[in-house]
């Protein structure tokens, strides 16, 4: 699967990775995230995530195909 | 169904709610006439030389485009419903944005002025909290800082 | 002492309250900008084509010049008082206006959008109640009625 | 005494005219004027009154070199 990130969380990730497929829910992508940079668990807990330009909750199932963006709290203007 | 200005819609309705270039805030307040509407209101917000005790060199908006797109549309669809305004338009930067430059506009005319101000805040006020926009602040001493909170 | 704009002030030191020709909407605007301001609010009062149910040609508008200016520089003064206010301009038009003109228009910028708004709203609605200027409705039947009420 | 009439009020009296010097305060102005024309006694009694570009009471004294503007009900906008 593929992830994008935003804003500061390019910070913490590439702008653009892949991921394996052993991960299956929204829930143990936040998890997997954090494992792999420690210093991102905090903002990783206040994420948005979205699958195919809508929102997801965290139990969401997600698969190989999918391309799943997270988005830090929004600050526009 | 969005009650609204039909003959403005149709000359706006190339309208961008995300744009890379340099929002057109006098064109758009030139065109925000309709003959039903007694008060137009526009709200600019607009980029500060300072910040938290930093100046401020430029801003750089960063956007999730289709995400940002659809949810903009939806909350001015959404400011339709609640009052009978006849114009409803707003548009976001994104890239750089220097001091003074507009980040981000609204404009919504109704009868009453009334409506007009409260549809317009309603507006801003879920852009800034619900879009897929976020902003980096360049400071001048070379320093940045990605927002996480509303500034204006 | 005014807390204001002192450079956005010099450049419409010149502007007066009440204007018997259009207002320049777009370039009071285009002016309209300080680099400590994160938020320009403006509100334009503009002629409907109805109102209660009578199709309307045009507004005439009449003041007494003189009163109306001082008391819109003392409402401004009054709003740069109770909010941080970077710019806080008003001008009002007399004579004919027709529909879709602006017949009063007013600017706030502050660093913060609450204010900008609260001191637009509150520049306008005293200007309303309590400026002597009057508005002549003149119905496309060819009557007219001076009126009473705020009508946007 | 010089008197202007603004708005409305112009429907009702001339636009400018002279009063005679026995009227000595708003009050007495506004009853004389209620006498000159009776159609106009409902409006008078919502219209402020200014002298020397200030708005004055009902028993706020005039004399002959003054000039009072009534002013109806504003309507800005």
């Amino acid at each position: 699967m593929k992830i994008q990130v935003f804003a500061v969380l390019k910070e913490y990730f590439d702008k653009e990775f892949e991921l394996g497929d052993d991960i299956t829910d929204i829930a143990s992508l936040q998890s997997h995230l954090s494992c792999l940079n420690a210093s991102a668990q905090g903002i990783l807990q206040l994420c948005r995530f979205a699958v195919h330009d809508e929102f997801v909750d965290h139990d969401f199932t997600i698969t190989k195909n999918d391309t799943i963006c997270i988005f830090p709290p929004s600050s526009g203007g | 169904m969005i009650r609204s200005a039909y003959s403005h819609q149709a000359a706006v309705a190339e309208l961008s709610e995300i744009s890379a270039g340099p929002l057109d805030v006098v064109g758009l307040l030139a065109a925000a006439h309709h003959p039903k509407a007694g008060a137009v209101v526009l709200f600019s917000g607009e980029v500060r030389n300072h910040n938290e005790g930093m100046a401020v060199d430029y801003l750089e908006y960063e956007a999730h485009e289709s995400m940002a797109t659809k949810m903009i549309k939806a909350i001015i669809a959404d400011a339709n419903q609640k009052w009978p305004l006849n114009i409803a338009v707003a548009q976001h930067r994104t890239g750089k944005v220097t001091v003074g430059e507009t980040a981000v506009i609204v404009i919504t005319a109704s009868a009453h002025r009334g409506e007009a101000y409260a549809a317009n805040q309603y507006i801003i006020d879920r852009i800034k909290h619900e879009a897929p926009i976020w902003k980096c602040e360049y400071f001048s001493d070379g320093t940045k800082k990605w927002g996480s909170n509303c500034h204006c």
